[in-house]
């Protein structure tokens, strides 16, 4: 469907300016044009507006209209940094030459990419947005994402010389790079306590706990490979923290959860027992719940899995507890090389409450990449280490004890050497008796 | 100056930035104090804390990429309309918040006459993740905010609108590696044809040790071609991964036509009802057409109107699935069954029928 | 606790008789004698019984109460067989010497068992059991297990001499050798047709034509390992097919299942609608059913996925549908190897009505058999075969086209190779054209 | 006559025979033609016929192994008080038919008058299902007859009556090889020390490729040890499970103190509610103790206790530790929970908690 036509085109995503700043003129890109209609905000018309003002643009959407063509890509890789940081930029550089090996697109021959971490929550004001903007318009080619699908705002386009003024101009006021290549990445947590009720932690702090722990395996790579933390405030999980984080921080409860029999009883007055039955009782994955004839509801907690369905659907009579706290999973990745891996429960519960509580974290987090830094081959994500020398040896390297939580069911293969059974057994009898 | 200049700096290592100095006064009054929300129409957010404070949020869709223009010109929205104040979704929608519900009308309406959607809450299909593709990235076999673009165009009434049965989360991918993730429908790049070796560069360009020992199905070997230290690719084991061209570009696995498209469904993050899921491959071989996809689109499109007809209240995609049985997935969306289709990877027999249970 | 005594001792299962036939006196079984203890009927009794009758079983018991002391056992195997057959025996000699090489327990020293086929569903006349005991009283121990886990009769204890004696002898009446060794095994079939509501298939005729077809490889091993055959009339899968045999053969049904909604209502009113909700309409796997406010019974037949349990509850009011016909698992097997295996839906509905549809299941059993044998390494089993070469490259093997119902879901990981994509889209196409 | 003997006699290949030669008549008149069925008591199965006929089924538990005088008792018993007619179930429990429904009384009291218990039927725990141990077999850790012999004794009440939440099928194996197969509760040994190898006899006995074939973890090496060929074993890879012993005895894994006994939970073969599911590992180094091994009958008294109370109606093992979770499955059974407990095999992956799903 097409864009109806703007009432005020001078302020609007479609409007690209008559006027032009730039000196380099436009190259034909037909292709690109196509990008232009229809109803959705067009990037393209973004790239033509950097165009009409600067001529690294230009050259860009040269390069990006060819790679349309030929369908194939043009950028190499190399390597670039700012003092200080052996991580934390994309350099790009154009492969496109003409015969005596001169860039087809000069000007944005190097077009480099700096990843900058947000704050914990992405919270902007207006004017610090209009800042970061100004700056890069100053250094880069203006164009930024917000944001990279690992958190970090992505200021895209710049030289190499460039690179470092840009990145002390805004270190200056406060921001820092994230990760790139082998090292603790930018960390994400979703909006929780800040603004959704379903939130069972303090997404803000553990982020940056966690991250801030680590600036030095951030800014200098020399892990065995990528480290990302994710950070979400309940098992609704809005971060995706378990497939696609290496360390994830999921809010729980422990106790029952809060029902408001009041609000439960206006709700099916609203929607109706059928509904209610249909959609909440009958979605429940262990049958937890049941509807009292009175239009009450009743919850197995011991049976509850904390998955959240019925507390989203009746947001407003269900809620979480009130010993709350986190569970952690670790060995989250995509696919290269084993598959893609979803983290494993390692820690059941964790209560966040006291600073000894966060400390207790922290630890948890250092011992797990100092085992994994140690253990791991090259280029090895954590959730294949795991998966190469096994649940048990991790847990034993990183000192936790086993739990039944970690696991779906226990093992079906016979083939197990158990000769010190006798002697785990204790432990866990000493365990349960400790309490 | 220049001598300044040639001072290099120091960089204050301040990580992650405090969320709370950028957050808007409600939400810092009301941190972890929410009871509860509700949507008074698609693309507003209505928060209400145990305070009583409430919070309307509008959810506005953008391009991801933004300029000066654009920035300032939903800023300049956000200063005379709403309260100064912004955050971005994982999926690179703005949410703006104002603290009186007489705002909101005129906030949307003045995002809507500058040309950018109010909506992607609930159940509705969102703004699709995506990732760099021949903008920036090194190693793409299609562009991303190409395909992004198109779909959402296609996808546009259901953004603004929350029809579907539950929230949809579409992501794409402009390699096999994949950058965007799991998806309730993911449009990833799929390779048909080993990797063209460039044997001139391997020798300079590639640490070959750390070449062969990416590939998942050990199907290289060091060898000396024509003189020189190269690589070779056992292309009977090979599986056209694209895993050794980023720490080897001369082993090009892309290809105009044999870099193709394909779709998978049924991926889930969330711990609602069921545990997270995988997505799977529904469809592959799909042209790698720009500048707008549109067999790709095809297919999207097809696979959501026959979940949106279909799936019960509060089922995603995959449990949608899981519940009716992939035979009548395919019944129903008339997409071919292959026996590409059938898993071979590691702990691949966990996903045969090993019971009578079958839907006739 | 303890059996109480017999009103008539010289017809219980305690019996042993004060008269001794066997010439050689007794070895002390204090250990095997506390097994004489207790209500279930006992073994002992029954070895002590042919003790008193045969020096062998003397022996035996000897050689038993060691292996009861030592926790070890001493048979070895070796080769026996009878004159044209290669199987079908297993041979037993005692590894138990004393100083000068010669069996502490000469009598047992050989002691070898015949596996004989049971009919199909294991029917028997009085007069026939009296009479297979007759003979094996003149030939052997006396001792025979009905049945084996195979579902062999297993013949337990003689000589090599009187091993072809014995068989000759039966043989004549009508009994045949099963199978041991790299073989077709001994089938097994459940009571099914005969006297089950649930039967969907012949098994007496499923049974005896598969096994029957293949007595050479049965009775002279030369498949790369031993292949089972096993047949239960419904899912509820009473010969435990899916994990315990090579090629499964499940009866079921294509249309709706029956319901008389008369005896559903007799049901709930019997058993109350609580009752019904929890224990059938909850307990469906795919909530395919409903109880209707005037206690009848909706059934979603679409969604039904004919697991059994709701015809296994209200076993009068429901059933099969009458489009019956069976599936076919192909793999399942023990843990050698690559641990346990289920079969795997290779047929999901096979029509058994006319002769040539019978055919039809006897092709296929020879295709999976010979594509096995021609393609297994040594000691594989057809389940590890396919787990070996993936399922994709079996079914090409024995020609059978993919299908959905095979799988539980579509494939997660991208590791494949789609080149031909077009094509086999194609065929897919055609036979669903074709219809 | 010797002349005779000496001409060997050509086997009739007759196969398997027909079942109908020996098939009750009410069952050949009604093949296929069963309504429904209902227990009149336990042990007892009252069949009826859309013909009208029924017959009454009694089920009589055996010690399997038979000899002439249990093998006449129990005829005469059938002759005298039933048609002469008798088939045998999976579980070695004799099935008894009449037609006259006045016949089932005395027909249950002559077996139990003989010490032959009436019962096995339905919500039961049926007779194990037993294999050859040391009476007969060339490889066990343990003996069958005498540890099916001892559990029988225990649980006899539970098979006189049917008093669980649904049928209850256990198995016993006298090896890891497990010929027993899956069972609601399994007792399986489980060795917990490689195999002593007899290095005289390895090349005389064994074919030692075959041998190293056998290996699931490939720990066996051909190796020359004081000059003769045989087989050494890399005791770190060794998993005990056996598999080479069968092929060469020489590698003797059977030991009086280290081959233990396992026990396993939760296996069902049937399709009803749930798909068919294996055995999981739940309690080890249990001691392999004759002649009465009390301390598994212990732990499997326990498991059967808390099914009783806690499971559901219908619920088989499998299917209520499934619906309960296994951490409380643990906790209620006062079970320890080990590393053992986690599987490390192929496709393991697939058996950890890869979700927030967790009851507190
Ligand atoms: C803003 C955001 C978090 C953030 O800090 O960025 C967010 C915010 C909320 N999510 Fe989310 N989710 C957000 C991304 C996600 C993601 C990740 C993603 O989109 O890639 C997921 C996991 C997706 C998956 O499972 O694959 C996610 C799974 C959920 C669910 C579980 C849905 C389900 O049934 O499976 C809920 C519960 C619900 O829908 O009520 C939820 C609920 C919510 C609620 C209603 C929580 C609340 O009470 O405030 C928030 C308003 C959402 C709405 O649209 O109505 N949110 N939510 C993200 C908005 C993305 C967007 O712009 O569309
Ligand atoms: C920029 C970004 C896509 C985007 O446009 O949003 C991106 C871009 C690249 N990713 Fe990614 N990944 C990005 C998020 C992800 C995610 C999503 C996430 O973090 O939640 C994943 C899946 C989760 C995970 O970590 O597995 C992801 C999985 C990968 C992988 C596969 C890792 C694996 O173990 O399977 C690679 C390949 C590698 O690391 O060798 C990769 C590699 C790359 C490289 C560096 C390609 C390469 O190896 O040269 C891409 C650089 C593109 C460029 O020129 O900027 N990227 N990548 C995202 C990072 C922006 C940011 O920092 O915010
Ligand atoms: C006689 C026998 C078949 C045979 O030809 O030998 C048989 C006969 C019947 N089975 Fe079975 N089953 C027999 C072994 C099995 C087995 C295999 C085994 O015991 O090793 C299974 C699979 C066990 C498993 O899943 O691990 C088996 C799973 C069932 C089921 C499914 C139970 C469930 O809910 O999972 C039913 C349905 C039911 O219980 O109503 C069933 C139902 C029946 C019914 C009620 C069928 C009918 O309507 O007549 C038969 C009477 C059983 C009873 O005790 O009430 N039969 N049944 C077997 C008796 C064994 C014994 O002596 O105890
Ligand atoms: C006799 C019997 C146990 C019993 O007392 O009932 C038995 C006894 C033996 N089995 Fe078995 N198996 C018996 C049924 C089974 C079953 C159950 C079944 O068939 O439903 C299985 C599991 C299903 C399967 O086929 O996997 C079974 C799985 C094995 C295995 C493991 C096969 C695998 O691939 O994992 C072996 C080892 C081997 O074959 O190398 C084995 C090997 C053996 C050997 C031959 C030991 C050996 O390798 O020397 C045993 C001979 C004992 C003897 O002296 O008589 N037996 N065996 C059963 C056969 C009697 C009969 O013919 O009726
Ligand atoms: S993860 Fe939970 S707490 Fe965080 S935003 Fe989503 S629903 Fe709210
Ligand atoms: S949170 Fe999930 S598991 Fe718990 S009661 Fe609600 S629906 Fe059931
Ligand atoms: S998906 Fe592939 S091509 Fe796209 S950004 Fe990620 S790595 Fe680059
Ligand atoms: S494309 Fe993948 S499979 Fe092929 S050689 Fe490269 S890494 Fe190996
Ligand atoms: S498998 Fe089905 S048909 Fe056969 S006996 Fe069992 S219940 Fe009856
Ligand atoms: S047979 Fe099973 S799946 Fe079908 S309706 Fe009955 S309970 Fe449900
Ligand atoms: S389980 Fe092992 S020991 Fe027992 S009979 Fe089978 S093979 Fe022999
Ligand atoms: S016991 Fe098993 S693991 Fe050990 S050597 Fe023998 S076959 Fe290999």
């Amino acid at each position: 469907m097409a864009q109806q036509t703007p009432k005020n085109p001078e302020k609007h995503c479609t409007y690209v300016p008559t006027e032009k700043k730039s000196t380099k003129p436009y190259h034909n890109t037909p292709m690109l044009d196509e990008l232009e209609k229809g109803p959705w905000p067009s990037f393209v018309h973004g790239l033509k507006r950097l165009a009409a003002d600067n001529n690294m643009m230009v050259d860009l959407m040269g390069q990006l209209e060819h790679s349309y063509k030929t369908r194939l890509g043009y950028w190499k890789g190399g390597t670039v940094s700012v003092f200080g940081y052996g991580g934390g930029i994309i350099p790009r550089f154009t492969e496109l030459m003409d015969s005596n090996k001169k860039p087809i697109f000069p000007e944005s021959k190097e077009f480099h990419t700096l990843r900058v971490q947000p704050p914990a929550g992405n919270h902007y004001t207006t004017g610090m947005l209009r800042q970061l903007s100004n700056s890069w318009n100053k250094y880069g080619s203006g164009l930024i994402a917000f944001h990279g699908q690992t958190g970090n705002i992505m200021f895209i386009g710049t030289t190499t010389e460039k690179t470092q003024h840009f990145f002390d101009e805004i270190n200056e006021y406060g921001w820092d790079l994230g990760g790139a290549g082998p090292c603790v990445r930018t960390a994400m947590s979703c909006v929780g306590a800040a603004r959704c009720e379903q939130s069972c932690a303090n997404e803000q702090k553990i982020h940056r706990l966690l991250v801030n722990n680590f600036v030095d395996d951030m800014h200098r790579p020399a892990l065995p490979y990528k480290f990302k933390f994710k950070v979400s405030g309940c098992p609704n999980d809005c971060m995706n923290s378990i497939q696609r984080s290496d360390f994830a921080v999921i809010g729980t409860w422990r106790d029952d959860m809060k029902v408001d029999q009041k609000e439960v009883k206006a709700f099916v007055a609203k929607k109706g027992r059928k509904y209610v039955v249909d959609s909440v009782i009958g979605k429940c994955p262990t049958n937890a719940l049941s509807l009292n004839d009175d239009d009450t509801l009743s919850v197995d907690n011991r049976n509850c899995v904390r998955c959240m369905h019925c507390l989203n659907v009746m947001n407003k009579a269900l809620s979480p507890g009130d010993d709350k706290g986190v569970t952690i999973l670790i060995g989250g990745k995509r696919t290269l090389k084993i598959g893609d891996t979803m983290g494993t429960v390692i820690v059941p519960f964790m209560k966040l409450e006291t600073e000894e509580d966060y400390e207790k974290l922290q630890e948890m987090a250092a011992n797990v990449i100092d085992f994994w830094a140690e253990n791991a081959l090259e280029h090895e994500r954590c959730g294949e280490t795991i998966d190469r020398i096994g649940l048990v040896n991790f847990l034993e390297g990183i000192e936790v004890d086993v739990d039944p939580n970690m696991i779906t069911n226990p093992r079906v293969s016979s083939y197990v050497r158990t000769d010190t059974w006798d002697e785990e057994a204790e432990k866990w009898k000493e365990r349960k008796a400790a309490g | 100056m220049s001598e300044q200049a040639a001072q290099p700096r120091f960089p204050t290592e301040s990580g992650c930035p405090d969320g709370f100095q950028y957050m808007h006064p409600a939400y810092i009054k009301n941190y972890g104090q929410w009871a509860y929300h509700d949507r008074p129409r698609p693309g507003v957010l209505h928060h209400v804390s145990k305070t009583g404070d409430e919070v309307w949020t509008v959810r506005v869709g953008t391009q991801r990429q933004l300029g000066p223009y654009e920035i300032n010109l939903l800023c300049d929205i956000i200063d005379k309309y709403a309260d100064g104040y912004v955050r971005f979704t994982i999926r690179s929608n703005m949410e703006i918040s104002v603290t009186d519900e007489k705002k909101v009308a005129p906030l949307v309406k003045a995002f809507e006459d500058a040309g950018y959607p109010v909506g992607g809450t609930g159940n509705s299909v969102t703004m699709i993740s995506h990732t760099q593709g021949w903008l920036h990235c090194d190693i793409p076999g299609t562009d991303a905010s190409g395909v992004v673009k198109s779909l959402m165009d296609e996808l546009y009434d259901e953004f603004v609108n929350e029809q579907m049965p539950n929230r949809v989360h579409i992501t794409t991918s402009c390699c096999q590696i994949n950058c965007g993730g799991q998806g309730d429908i993911a449009i990833n790049v799929q390779h048909t044809k080993p990797p063209k070796i460039n044997h001139d560069l391997v020798a300079n360009v590639c640490e070959r040790p750390s070449v062969v020992a990416r590939c998942p199905v050990a199907a290289i070997r060091p060898a000396m071609v024509n003189g020189k230290p190269s690589l070779e690719v056992d292309e009977k084991k090979c599986i056209c991964c694209g895993a050794c061209f980023p720490p080897c570009p001369p082993m090009q696995i892309n290809d105009p036509d044999h870099s193709k498209l394909a779709i998978w469904v049924g991926g889930k993050h969330s711990n609602a009802r069921s545990k997270p899921m995988f997505h799977k491959l529904v469809a592959a071989g799909v042209p790698n057409n720009p500048p707008r996809w549109p067999e790709a689109a095809e297919i999207v499109k097809k696979i959501l109107r026959v979940y949106k007809e279909d799936a019960q209240n509060w089922e995603r995609v995959g449990d949608w699935v899981e519940r009716i049985g992939w035979p009548r997935f395919f019944e129903l969306t008339e997409l071919p069954f292959t026996k590409f289709h059938i898993d071979n990877w590691t702990g691949a027999r966990n996903s045969l029928n090993a019971s009578t249970h079958i839907r006739f």
